[in-house]
């Protein structure tokens, strides 16, 4: 059972891959590249996990406490951030790329086919 | 390939791909039996050091302060990059009609729910800036909801009135003066404690406004960024959503 | 491990096969949303309040509207290319 | 939004310039101390407390500082070329510009690899973008995506492995992660986590068959940022690999040292074959210089591999002899381009006439591209031959050949057709992608009139490659920082304790005339193919059926594996990963 958040890691890695391989629309290619990015978010924040552990925040809490590792959290919102941005400049693409090709299917934009 | 052909290739490769990361990641620690040096160590330097109580954030704008950096010029590259991919082309139009477009079909009520949440965003936005040090949250989450103060006016249907209310030079300024003044923030380090992203001002009392030195302006900083930031790219993709129209064809 | 975390494990698995699945792009952002709450969920119960809060910003406002918008222009150029075709 | 007026161009012109400028002084600052004594600068001012780093350091060693001051210039070279090359976009372009150079010299510097990865999100953000940026044309559209998609996949396949690293050392900061497995020695988790940052960067790298992003994205985006992308952001890949090795595996891998040899060269020596393969059939100039970048990356993945200080030394000076000629190389392209509207050699048949300076300009990068001595790629190559020698890979000597005869035969074959209208007019059957017209947008400026900066800066890059070679104690320089760079256990020391490590002068290594026959066998080689490529058609025709039938049909599968689609290049990526990873976990763990 302790293995379970590595293998959800595992399974979002790769069906998001999967989901870039097979898609027929480059929204779909863009959506499925969040899914493998979250792989990431989930193996970071199990990694940084303690048992019983509370959220790195002190405000009223005594300081025996154990808390979880602040830093997989860091990494995190930094991905986040990344994911927002990527997926801006992507969609962005996208939608000149229909305007370029008439379509958002990966098949139609093979420009050097002309 | 044809789509076979890559479906095959991937149905081979896709599972050895899993199988490589299964056999690294049984090497994990046990879920909930991490013991890394690198956290223990924050959680102690922090609170001594800073007086921050969110040690997330104080990973953020201090000790990692310069991860951070780099991110706010990711999100600054970005916009860029979207405004030069979006912008208007030689055979495209924008329609300025008076009445503006919005989604189609707000009723009423929605546009009255719309308005109200604008001070509420309003507020709720600049509690998590100013709060970062000491609660969850920061400069990036405030800064997102701020921009959605004025985006919640396409709720209600006016989406012009956006681009009166936030108008693309005060995003612009918005987004380039956080940019800017966070690596300034950094600069202050170097000037006044010759390190850059050198803390340089007083610690004061955990759990206060205005504790943990400097991170509250960087906090500010972000926040300002972020927010222009967003507020330029939902602007550029609702402008070619609304607003932007292709010439017909006999134009060309 | 607490149970918490195991729906919330089960609930983003899911999620996340749902959203690389689904073939229809607007069905799919709307399962994006729901995914999205599903992490938030598993950062919750991960004891990551930050991150939390980061994504339900990005998750609920930040990505959707730049999608949707994205969508909808798509959608609507596929109107003016049959509209132009339809013309003799 | 609004294309402003172009009278505040001068002002963007002149201020990014100043930046520029001021970023290579600094950078060259940075070198000379560097070159004395490492540095190691704490942000924040938070140093080590017992080797425990809980800040980001910047680990500023000679290797790095030369990097940075390559890429900066580049950077001003780039802009001096776009002075009068675009009018479109008001600033942005400069930002960007600047942007991906800072990324470039944030990721050759810092110590930290979390850092390490946010300055190649960033610089990624910057280049997807001004791929781009030609958006009016269709090509650079999906070539920006297919660059993006796969470099974000690259990415994330990276952060996978630093949390497997984190996981086990609670470390982020190099040196400090390298000493934390000295002590553990190589288990399956360690090999995956290198497995998934080798590919990450290999994938910037471009090594087959993570490379199909490249020539799509190569080809179309605009001639100063190619300058960019073929001169140092492909190479910082192969640095970064190198980085890595050196840094944080050398301790655990030191048991397989032979098996890593043996993998990395592998990957290289197919790299650099497809890459001039390639190469040596593109019509689309730019497209033929993409993959001669690819095979010229082989070349310095197998240098890397070798695993030895001398043959760092060799990639070190054939990234700059390389990325000059390959920089000085696009701009001539750039002012085809610009001229004639396209950049397809047979329909630029005879036409350079017009202007031989850029022909004369072609046929130096070409010689220079097949290791033309005494320039700095053949100072390089030498070196390279010199330490495959020693390690017991005589045989890649061979390869380097091959790679350098093909790679300057499709310079000095295009420079025939173009400048001299030499060879058939027409194109050999239908297949080879054909270089469509570009659109007005990219220039606006009248094609008649070349502007002379155009034809400046890459006289100066090439001049350049000349004087490098050519300065006393410049290459012996190299051989220091590449002999300081790969002594894993001192970096640790000097990062994490701040203490001055003194390594002892590195014997410079000599340019026997072996080297000179190696070289003189490529150059040769390149003209003679370059011959056959031009005046070749009667002869191929008389091929008989048996060789040269199954022959074009293997070249033409590979070449249709260069499709364009996004799915086949993950699905291609897929397996590269899975291959990589079944290979390593069986011969290193």
């Amino acid at each position: 059972m302790s293995f379970l958040p590595y293998a959800v890691a595992v399974w979002l890695f790769i069906v998001g891959l999967y989901g870039v391989v097979s898609s027929r629309h480059m929204v779909r290619t863009i959506l499925s590249l969040a899914v493998v990015q979250s792989a990431t978010y989930v193996l970071l924040l199990a990694i940084g996990y303690r048992s019983g552990g509370q959220a790195p925040i002190v405000a009223d809490i005594p300081p025996t406490t154990t808390l979880v590792d602040p830093v997989v959290q860091v990494l995190v919102l930094t991905d986040v951030v990344i994911e927002a941005t990527v997926t801006a400049l992507l969609l962005a693409l996208v939608v000149q790329a229909h305007k370029r090709f008439g379509s958002v299917d990966p098949n139609d934009l093979r420009p050097l086919r002309d | 390939m044809s789509r076979r052909a890559r479906l095959w290739l991937f149905g081979v490769a896709g599972p050895g791909l899993a199988a490589v990361l299964v056999i690294g990641f049984r090497g994990l620690p046990a879920f909930g039996h991490y013991h890394g040096v690198y956290g223990l160590v924050v959680n102690g330097v922090e609170l001594s050091m800073r007086h921050a109580t969110d040690y997330v954030t104080a990973l953020n704008f201090d000790l990692r302060a310069f991860d951070t950096l780099g991110e706010e010029y990711i999100l600054f590259a970005s916009v860029l990059g979207v405004t030069l991919l979006l912008r208007v082309m030689r055979e495209e139009d924008e329609e300025f009609s008076a009445a503006g477009r919005g989604l189609d079909g707000s009723s009423d009520a929605v546009r009255l729910l719309a308005l109200v949440l604008v001070p509420l965003l309003v507020a709720l936005g600049v509690y998590i800036v100013l709060h970062g040090a000491l609660t969850p949250g920061g400069g990036f989450q405030g800064g997102l909801v701020l921009a959605a103060a004025p985006a919640a006016l396409i709720l209600a249907g006016r989406y012009l009135e956006l681009k009166i209310l936030a108008p693309s030079w005060a995003m612009e300024s918005a987004e380039g003066i956080g940019a800017a003044g966070y690596a300034l923030l950094g600069l202050g380090g170097l000037i006044f404690a010759s390190v850059y992203f050198r803390n340089f001002l007083p610690a004061g009392n955990p759990g206060q406004l205005l504790s943990a030195g400097f991170m509250p302006l960087n906090s500010i900083a972000v926040g300002l960024e972020v927010m222009g930031a967003f507020l330029i790219v939902w602007t550029a993709f609702l402008d070619q959503a609304l607003l932007i129209r292709r010439r017909s064809l006999e134009a060309r | 491990m607490t149970v918490l975390q195991i729906v919330a494990l089960v609930a983003v698995a899911a999620g996340g096969g749902a959203v690389a699945l689904a073939t229809d792009p607007l069905r799919q952002t709307l399962l994006l949303g729901v995914f999205g709450l599903a992490l938030v969920f598993l950062f919750f119960a991960f004891q990551a309040p930050d991150v939390a809060l980061s994504e339900i910003v990005v998750g609920t406002i930040g990505l959707p509207l730049i999608i949707l918008a994205a969508l909808r222009k798509i959608s609507e150029q596929e109107r003016t290319r049959q509209r132009d075709e339809d013309r003799p | 939004m609004v294309i402003r007026p172009l009278s505040r161009r001068w002002l963007n012109d002149a201020v990014t310039g100043a930046g520029a400028v001021a970023v290579v002084v600094l950078c060259a600052l940075l070198l000379s101390r560097a070159a004395q004594h490492p540095i190691a600068y704490w942000m924040g001012g938070f140093r080590p407390v017992d080797q425990v780093a809980i800040g980001i350091s910047l680990s500023i060693d000679p290797v790095g500082a030369g990097l940075a001051t390559f890429s900066a210039v580049l950077v001003l070279a780039a802009l001096a070329y776009s002075l009068r090359y675009f009018d479109s976009v008001d600033g942005v372009f400069h930002a960007l510009l600047l942007l991906f150079g800072a990324a470039m010299a944030g990721f050759t510097l810092t110590g930290d690899l979390f850092n390490l990865i946010v300055f190649f999100e960033l610089m990624g953000a910057a280049a997807y973008a001004l791929t781009g940026y030609l958006i009016e044309d269709r090509a650079p559209i999906q070539g920006a995506i297919n660059f993006a998609v796969t470099n974000s996949i690259a990415g994330y396949a990276m952060l996978v492995g630093v949390a497997l690293l984190y996981a086990r050392t609670g470390a982020l900061n190099m040196a400090q992660i390298g000493l934390a497995l000295d002590r553990h020695g190589a288990d399956p988790l360690v090999v995956v986590a290198m497995v998934l940052l080798f590919l990450g960067f290999l994938t910037k790298a471009a090594a087959v068959p993570l490379h199909f992003w490249l020539a799509d994205a190569y080809a179309v985006a605009p001639i100063p940022v190619c300058v960019l992308f073929a001169g140092v952001m492909t190479e910082l890949g192969v640095y970064a690999v190198a980085r890595l090795y050196w840094v944080i595996f050398a301790g655990p891998m030191h048991p397989h040292m032979e098996a890593v040899r043996a993998i990395l060269i592998a990957i290289g020596v197919v790299t650099a074959l497809l890459g001039s393969l390639m190469c040596f059939q593109q019509r689309h100039i730019k497209r033929l210089l993409a993959f001669s970048s690819v095979a010229h990356i082989g070349v310095l993945i197998c240098g890397v591999g070798l695993l030895s200080a001398r043959a760092l030394a060799g990639v070190g000076v054939y990234i700059v002899g390389h990325g000059l000629t390959k920089a000085a190389l696009f701009m001539c392209a750039g002012v085809l381009l610009h001229r004639f509207r396209t950049i397809d050699e047979y329909d630029l048949h005879g036409r350079g006439r017009e202007i031989p300076a850029v022909g004369v300009l072609m046929v130096v990068g070409g010689l220079l591209l097949a290791a033309l001595p005494p320039f700095t790629l053949f100072a390089g190559k030498s070196l390279l031959e010199e330490a495959s020698t020693q390690a017991g890979y005589g045989w890649l000597i061979a390869v380097f050949i091959v790679t350098s005869a093909a790679t300057g035969a499709a310079v000095l074959r295009v420079a025939g057709r173009v400048f001299l209208g030499w060879g058939p007019r027409d194109a050999p059957g239908a297949g080879q992608a054909r270089a469509g017209q570009v659109s007005e947008d990219e220039m606006q400026d009248r094609p008649d009139h070349t502007p002379p900066m155009m034809i400046v800066v890459p006289v100066v890059l090439l001049a350049l490659t000349l004087a490098v070679a050519l300065i006393p104690g410049a290459v012996p320089a190299i051989e220091d920082a590449a002999a300081r760079f790969t002594d894993h256990a001192a970096y640790a020391q000097w990062v994490l304790r701040g203490r001055p490590v003194s390594w002892p002068s590195v014997a410079p290594s000599h340019i026997s005339a072996v080297d000179v026959l190696y070289s003189s066998l490529s150059v040769l080689g390149a003209v003679t193919l370059a011959g056959l490529g031009l005046f070749g058609r009667p002869l191929r025709a008389r091929v008989p059926r048996v060789v040269g039938g199954p022959w074009l049909r293997a070249l033409h599968t590979v070449r249709d594996l260069h499709s364009g689609h996004i799915g086949d290049y993950i699905a291609w990526w897929t397996a590269g990963a899975s291959l990589l990873g079944a290979i390593c976990l069986l011969t290193l763990a």
